[in-house]
């Protein structure tokens, strides 16, 4: 391979990669349908440098990482490699060109083994074209000690924790040397460890004269890696700058194009009755012996690394999960378990942590969607009123300024952080009493973001119940009255506002004095 | 075949493969139903007559009756490949009870609640232990036809009243249309306002798109899924029970291969294999489609090889249409928009 | 792309590095429970004959095993097939159908030209399965729609094919007496005293088993089977796979039809009706999940196996042959809720593992 | 909340299908009970009207021959015969059935005929009584209906030619086993499906006559290929396991002898099992030769199907009206005379030997 034979050039610590350029996009088009996903876009990729790509969601960052992996093609535009204008055909094409894309959800496959996983389609030879499976563990064993993972490579891809799955993703990418290495907000699901962990293999790709194209909302992580910035808003190109000459408020001004009120806005309020009491909750093998109450107007925010058992705990106290043991109560009413229609009787509401899968349906239209947990409470005499059902979703997508074209649009239309708010819109139309929200930014844009802090912190104060699992330090410190720390299973501390921040929390979560701190400045 | 086909990372764009519920499902294919009506009418001697139409929607009666709430089951992205192997053995159970001398109108009742259990064998496999239903439906596809042949072995019972055997093929005064038309339109309207104007279609539909989504909703997928399973059954011996009737003669191999043309009408009637899209109104349509060519074809002694090969080019047809008008269109857009 | 990378990353820092390995015992756990799953097949083979054995001692007579295994090589050679084709999430119904066509053409063809020599005959069988394998393929890998729907289409179509031609041919039944003895002595030959068919199904089976494990594209089946958006995005060419898949599947129904042909030596248009049912049977009791992804050929083989030992030994135990149909039902249910309980139980350890690992 | 509704709607669903059901049981008088239902409506048009058997047969008879199933060999010499004697009586003959043997498509197929005003249906049933009320129908609809090879019910048409008095059938057949195994020893009966009337008939004659003839020839049992070439052989390796010291097998179908006589010429079994009954000389002509089978029995189809379609013609013309004791002619067969219960028979079977054989192609 050409490449191959380039001069590794010097470890570009913090400024701007200075080798050739390896990767260029030149003005690239894509439009879906009626929609334009991209127009005009740019970017350019240096050999030895962390490059990010940040904008709102609805930007085109996806997109144009598809562009790059060869599954979408420009409509318009040029891709250039070494200079040279090239057509990434299909996911293999890119791959030949020596393009690695670690996507956000990893795409794995569940029976094969973990090898097979890294190595499909590229497995090595033996004679007559059949795989060396020795050599295959070998090569694969060789990179996980490279990544320092502990996985067994023939163990199969099923049941591996996110953070595992994402190692493979990466180990996967690692395996042929990318020149270009995109990821596409890997860290959205991995704790500071795996964070930390993550980093490392791309600056050491980095120095090693790779690209790196990094995507992501968390710009502590940004400014943390990446070299040079570039913002994308609305399908366009805005700025590419080196992140010394950035700070993170001109950042978001460009992604958002408008100015931003401060993120966190979560106002004091006197917290009211208990309404949820959670009492020995136990999952075997999950979490085990989860007691916790929550007041009204108080905001409490489950924090802990992932796969700690957050969101398992909120999902068996909502009843979307079975619970071996314990008891959870709505204002001294005991709940049936494993039941979520009992628990929406009785005044629970859960925003889950995956939008697309578990938040809503996409293929059904925003109005369905809006209504689809009161469609009983609208039907009149047992049969769907489409007056009411419209009433509702406009009163509600008005109230939490939901951008959408028709409201009988499919949902999936919508950008994340709109879909977001459908998902709320579903919810408060209960008028629950304990809103329970998953990873509540996950993924949606920063304006978005505080409009959904902003409201939270209204609702508490009009006596809402709200639990948040979120993985957000940040968010976890600047929304929560209290901090509940879930370390594997067990609920290990109840920090308060006033003692809560990153080392208290970091310390507890990880259950031990060395710790990585998630990486926030 | 069910969700799992669905994929992980889906783009804003409708990925191909599913077919939004937007567009006005099975409308299509009643256009294609009432034109093949009036181009046959003028065309084939004998179509248009009330007699022939009698004999037709005889023919169609027991697959449009079971397609009912095996459409609701299809929407919800589920399957149930068993019943006719259920029809089969409420056949052979009611020719054994009447062997046995109990009167009709004791084992009829016996009979549907026989078929509520075997829905119920179905549902529970497929709900309470995860089962996947395609799997679990062609075991008891097979299981259920051979404990019919248990039951009756090759004997065949023919001696029905025949006051219940001339009811079950009677017609409406001199109209052609046969009486059971009546109760079985009363299903249809049952089924399709539970589909398409109650809370409950919507949750079916809402399951069969993203049955997490269902769940985190406060759905109850596993129960509403057995209770369709349940009804289906039912539904099943009903047809089972019909059937006995309107052939006189009550045998275990009754029915055999009838699911195919079941599934048939209800693909045909343009919902999604993979649940989520279609309609009820499509369905019946489908069902008469294909009862109605076969009718016209036999009218012009087509023999019943090419009638064959017609069904199966239809069905392939059917699925295939959209796939490909969906692409056409696609296409036609995308310089449209740049 | 399988050289190895050029540039070795800078090291970890010490506070990363890894913890110790948790060593193999994932895979030793995942092998023992797909072994557990074969033995299982194979443990009900042997208690089946055994019983059988101990009501009827003939059943193991020389004459009626050979017979049991010439009755198993068709339906082996249709599990194989199917295999692969559901490995990548697909099924083929229309098995039984390509079975009667390709037994009806190669029987017209030894009509026709009697002086045919066998191996042309069987390649001629084999092309015409593998055609109708590619119609099936075609439409499911290109027009994208699931192929359970195609292949009950085609199911129908190619059925209809076999009769049209036959009535058109008027040549409604090939008699024993039509075809040439060169051709009829391939039903009865024995090698060593194994019948001649059932040792070309053991190499169907064999040959696909190591296609499977051991070539890219076969493992890529898999892949495909087990996460079809992964596998589009890593690369794999899925329609081709795909329609690979139909095709060889294809043309081993076509050997089938041929096995069929010298077997029965009397064709007429109804041959292999009704098959699909025990082929899909074979697989899925042979631990191929429907669903893709999983499960290997021998398997299936041995399901198909145990299906035909079934239906030899139910009439020697005094059963009604009716119990056949009930059986094999209850032997498919038995299956996938066996492969459930072992799937959970496999996710439970592996899970406990995870937990361990994560802090 | 929607959980209790779901499954609440659900139920009402439940509810409203057994009401339905109720309409169905409730639209017959209460407690309807096996036995106490005699009132018999069949259609017996054509009693009542007399015979003219001077009577013309008119031209242009529609005649359609519906066969128990489509490309069937026997049914395809039967249609050729009556295809010829159509012919002669320059009407129009159509072959019309269904690919698979069920009754409920051949009820199609006869509604199919109803519609189009055929003169005359010559059909086999798959089913004694499934196709009945569709035959009425045909029949009020003005049609002649000869049934031929397997009767239904009496009442649902006007003819059956029976191909054989069922006697002959059964003696012929245990007679020619009876040679081959010097009359005595463990014989067992390969037959079509269970409810196939025929079969049914002879086999019940064939062991009565069997036990008064040949007291030493024993008839262990009976098995059924229900027609289909592959399971008739799987049945005949069953019945050798079982029965190890079977003497002799019979066959009294043609599908069945042809399947049994080509795996005893492979097995071990060859020249050691007698094999006869009812086949056809090409199908069985190879088994013949090579000393599997000696000798065989078969009615000429061909003149079944021949005879049927005078039998309907003579009907249609109103030569005769079905009644026992009237008679007509059938073209080169001569004339025939109708029995009890409208019964038509065709005659004694030919028994096939290596000597004739090579003198029928059928």
């Amino acid at each position: 391979m050409d490449h191959a034979s380039a001069p590794p050039v010097p470890p570009a610590a913090g400024a701007a990669g200075d080798g050739a350029v390896v990767l260029a996009l030149e003005d690239v088009g894509k439009s879906f349908g009626a929609v334009a996903a991209l127009r005009g876009a740019r970017l350019e990729l240096r050999a030895g440098e962390a490059h990010a790509l940040v904008g709102e969601n609805g930007a085109g960052k996806s997109t144009l990482v598809k562009i790059l992996a060869g599954v979408h093609r420009p409509d318009t535009g040029r891709v250039l490699l070494d200079g040279q204008p090239v057509t990434l055909a299909d996911p293999a094409a890119a791959r030949a060109a020596g393009i690695a894309v670690i996507y956000q959800e990893p795409t794995l496959f569940p029976d094969l083994s973990v090898a097979e996983n890294i190595f499909m389609g590229r497995q090595p030879l033996l004679s007559g074209r059949r795989i060396d499976r020795r050599g295959l563990a070998r090569r694969c064993r060789a990179l996980f000690d490279r990544l320092g993972v502990a996985l067994d490579p023939d163990r199969p891809a099923r049941g591996l924790s996110i953070a595992d799955q994402q190692m493979v993703e990466i180990a996967k990418a690692l395996s042929f040397d990318a020149r270009v290495l995109v990821m596409d907000e890997p860290t959205a699901a991995l704790s500071g460890v795996e964070v930390e962990r993550l980093f490392a293999v791309a600056r050491s790709l980095r120095d090693s004269g790779a690209a790196v194209l990094f995507i992501s909302h968390r710009f502590d992580e940004v400014f943390d890696l990446c070299d040079r910035i570039t913002v994308m808003r609305d399908g366009q190109w805005v700025s590419t700058d080196p992140t010394g000459d950035l700070t993170v408020d001109q950042v978001v001004r460009r992604m958002v194009g408008r100015e931003v009120s401060s993120l966190f806005p979560k106002t004091d309020v006197e917290p009211g009755e208990v309404v949820l009491e959670v009492r020995g909750l136990t999952t075997r093998g999950v979490f085990s012996d989860v007691s916790f109450d929550v007041r009204a107007g108080e905001i409490v925010a489950l924090a802990g690394l992932v796969g700690a058992g957050r969101s398992e705990i909120v999902r068996a106290v909502f009843g979307v999960d079975p619970y071996d043991a314990g008891s959870v109560r709505v204002s001294g009413k005991a709940l049936k378990k494993g039941d979520p229609a009992a628990a929406m009787a009785a005044g629970i509401a859960l925003v889950p942590e995956d939008r697309r899968q578990q938040g809503l349906v996409m293929e059904l239209s925003v109005e369905k969607n809006a209504t689809l947990t009161r469609r009983w409470k609208l039907a009149r005499a047992g049969l769907l009123s489409s007056r009411a059902e419209r009433a509702q979703a406009a009163e509600w997508s008005k109230r939490l300024q939901v951008k959408a074209g028709r409201l009988s649009d499919p949902v999936s239309t919508l950008s994340g952080g709109n879909q977001q708010k459908v998902v709320l819109a579903k919810w408060l139309s209960t008028r629950p009493r304990v809103l329970i929200v998953d990873e509540p930014t996950r993924g949606i844009d920063v304006g978005t973001k505080s409009e959904v802090h902003r409201l939270l912190s209204q609702l508490a104060a009009e006596g809402l119940a709200v639990v948040m699992v979120s993985s957000e330090l940040p968010e976890v410190l600047g929304m929560a009255d209290r901090v509940l720390v879930v370390a594997e299973g067990r609920l290990v501390d109840d920090i308060p506002r006033a003692r809560a921040d990153e080392d208290s929390v970091m310390l507890a979560a990880t259950g031990q004095g060395a710790v990585a701190t998630g990486g926030a400045r | 075949m069910t969700v799992e086909t669905a994929t992980p990372t889906a783009p804003a764009p409708a990925a191909p493969g599913r077919r939004g519920p937007t567009l006005p499902s099975g409308s299509v294919i009643t256009t294609f139903l009432v034109l093949f009506l009036v181009v046959a009418a003028f065309t084939v001697d004998g179509f248009a007559s009330t007699r022939n139409a009698g004999f037709l929607l005889l023919d169609v009666v027991v697959i449009a009756l079971i397609a009912l709430p095996l459409t609701l089951i299809v929407v919800t992205g589920e399957i149930d490949l068993s019943v006719a192997s259920t029809v089969g053995l409420s056949s052979a159970v009611m020719g054994r009870l009447w062997l046995a001398g109990l009167p009709l109108e004791t084992i009829v009742p016996l009979v549907l609640v026989l078929g509520a259990v075997l829905g119920a064998v179905n549902g529970f496999l497929v709900t309470r232990l995860g089962l996947p239903s395609l799997a679990v439906t062609i075991g008891t596809l097979a299981l259920y036809r051979g404990l019919a042949f248990v039951v009756l072995g090759d004997q065949a019972v023919a001696d029905f009243p025949r006051a219940w055997t001339t009811w079950a093929i009677s017609s409406i005064g001199s109209t052609g249309i046969p009486t059971v038309v009546l109760p079985l339109l009363v299903l249809v309207a049952v089924t399709a306002v539970v589909l398409h104007a109650t809370p409950v279609g919507r949750a079916l539909y809402a399951m069969g798109n993203s049955e997490d989504a269902a769940r985190f909703s406060g759905i109850d997928v596993a129960r509403t899924k057995l209770w369709l399973f349940v009804v289906t059954g039912v539904v099943s011996a009903l047809g089972g029970v019909y059937w006995t009737l309107r052939y006189g003669s009550a045998r275990a191999d009754n029915a055999t291969g009838l699911e195919l043309q079941v599934i048939a009408a209800i693909l045909l009637g343009g919902v999604s294999i993979f649940g989520g899209s279609g309609g009820l109104l499509g369905v019946i349509a489908g069902a008469l489609l294909l009862g109605s060519v076969r009718n016209a074809l036999q009218l012009v002694n087509v023999p019943s090889d090419v009638l064959n090969i017609v069904t199966g080019v239809l069905l392939i047809a059917a699925v295939v249409a959209p796939q490909v008008a969906a692409r056409v269109r696609g296409r036609r857009r995308r310089p449209a928009a740049t | 792309m399988s050289a190895p990378t050029t540039r070795t990353p800078a090291p970890l820092p010490e506070e990363l590095a890894a913890p110790e390995r948790t060593g193999r015992r994932g895979s030793a756990l995942v092998h023992r429970l797909f072994v557990v799953r074969e033995l299982g097949i194979l443990a009900a083979l042997v208690l089946l004959v055994v019983v059988t054995v101990i009501a009827n001692p003939r059943f193991l007579s020389g004459q009626n095993v050979r017979d049991l295994l010439l009755s198993a090589a068709i339906l082996t050679v249709l599990a194989a097939g199917q295999t692969m084709v559901i490995v990548t999430r697909n099924v083929d119904l229309s098995v039984g159908s390509v079975l009667g066509l390709s037994a009806y053409a190669t029987g017209t063809l030894l009509v026709e030209a009697p002086g045919t020599p066998v191996v042309v005959a069987v390649l001629a069988g084999m092309a015409v399965g593998a055609v109708c394998g590619l119609v099936n393929g075609v439409i499911v890998a290109t027009a994208g729609v699931p192929s359970l729907v195609v292949t009950l289409g085609t199911l129908y179509a190619f059925r209809g094919l076999v009769s049209l031609w036959a009535s058109s041919a008027d040549r409604l039944q090939i008699n024993a007496a039509d075809l040439p003895a060169g051709f009829k002595s391939l039903g009865g030959a024995r090698l060593l005293g194994v019948p001649v068919l059932f040792l070309v199904a053991v190499a169907v089976v064999l040959l696909v088993g190591y296609y499977l494990r051991t070539f890219r594209s076969g493992r890529e089946l898999y892949g495909i089977g087990s996460a079809p958006e992964a596998a589009r995005l890593s690369g794999i060419p899925v329609g081709r796979r795909v329609l690979t898949a139909f095709v060889v599947n294809g043309a081993l129904a076509g050997l089938a039809g041929v096995l069929y042909a010298a077997r029965f030596q009397t064709l007429d248009t109804t041959a292999g009706t009704g098959q699909e049912l025990f082929v899909v049977a074979a697989a899925v009791v042979g631990g191929v999940a429907i669903f893709g992804g999983s499960g290997s050929v021998y398997g299936a083989a041995l399901g198909a196996l145990l299906l035909t030992t079934i239906g030899t030994a139910l009439p020697q135990l005094g059963l009604d042959p009716f119990w056949r149909d009930a059986a094999v039902g209850a032997l498919i249910l038995a299956a996938i809720a066996l492969d459930r309980a072992l799937q959970l139980r496999l996710a439970a350890r592996l899970r406990g593992r995870n937990a361990r690992r994560d802090r | 909340m929607s959980l209790f509704l779901t499954s609440r709607r659900v139920r009402g669903g439940l509810t409203g299908l057994a009401v339905a059901a109720m309409v169905l049981t409730t639209a017959a008088c209460g407690g309807t009970t096996r036995g106490e239902d005699e009132g018999s409506s069949g259609g017996n048009d054509a009693a009542g009207a007399s015979a003219d058997p001077d009577a013309e047969i008119p031209a242009d008879l529609a005649v359609a021959f519906l066969p128990k199933q489509l490309n069937n060999p026997y049914f395809d010499v039967a249609a050729a015969g009556s295809e010829r004697a159509v012919g002669e009586i320059d009407g129009e003959f159509s072959q019309v059935g269904p690919s698979e043997a069920s009754a409920s498509s051949q009820v199609s197929y006869i509604n199919t005929l109803t519609q189009q005003g055929a003169d005359v249906i010559l059909t086999s049933a798959n089913d004694p009584n499934a196709i009945c009320g569709a035959l009425d129908q045909a029949r009020s609809g003005g049609a002649s209906v000869v049934t031929f090879d397997s009767d239904t019910d009496p009442e649902c048409r006007d003819l059956f030619i029976n191909q054989a008095t069922a006697d002959g059938i059964a003696q012929t057949q245990v007679d020619l086993m009876a040679e081959q195994i010097g009359g005595s020893g463990q014989v067992a009966i390969l037959s079509a499906t269970a409810n196939a009337t025929n079969q049914n008939t002879w086999i019940e004659l064939m062991t009565e006559y069997a036990a008064q003839e040949y007291p030493d020839m024993e008839i262990v049992t009976t098995v059924y290929g229900d027609d289909e070439d592959e399971k008739s052989f799987q049945e005949t390796q069953g019945l050798l396991q079982t029965y190890p010291e079977l003497k002799g097998i019979i066959s009294p179908t043609t599908v069945g002898i042809s399947a049994a006589a080509r795996y005893l010429s492979g097995s071990e079994y060859k020249g050691r099992v007698a094999l006869t009954g009812l086949g056809t000389p090409n199908q069985m002509r190879e088994f013949v030769q090579d000393g599997t089978v000696t000798a065989f029995a078969l009615w000429n189809p061909e003149d079944l199907g021949y005879l049927a379609a005078y039998a309907g013609a003579a009907l249609a013309a109103g030569q005769i009206t079905g009644e026992e004791g009237e008679s007509f002619e059938a073209g080169d067969l001569g004339e025939y005379e109708v029995g009890a219960d409208g019964v038509v028979v065709l005659g004694e079977p030919t028994v096939f030997t290596a000597d004739n054989i090579d003198d029928f192609d059928f």
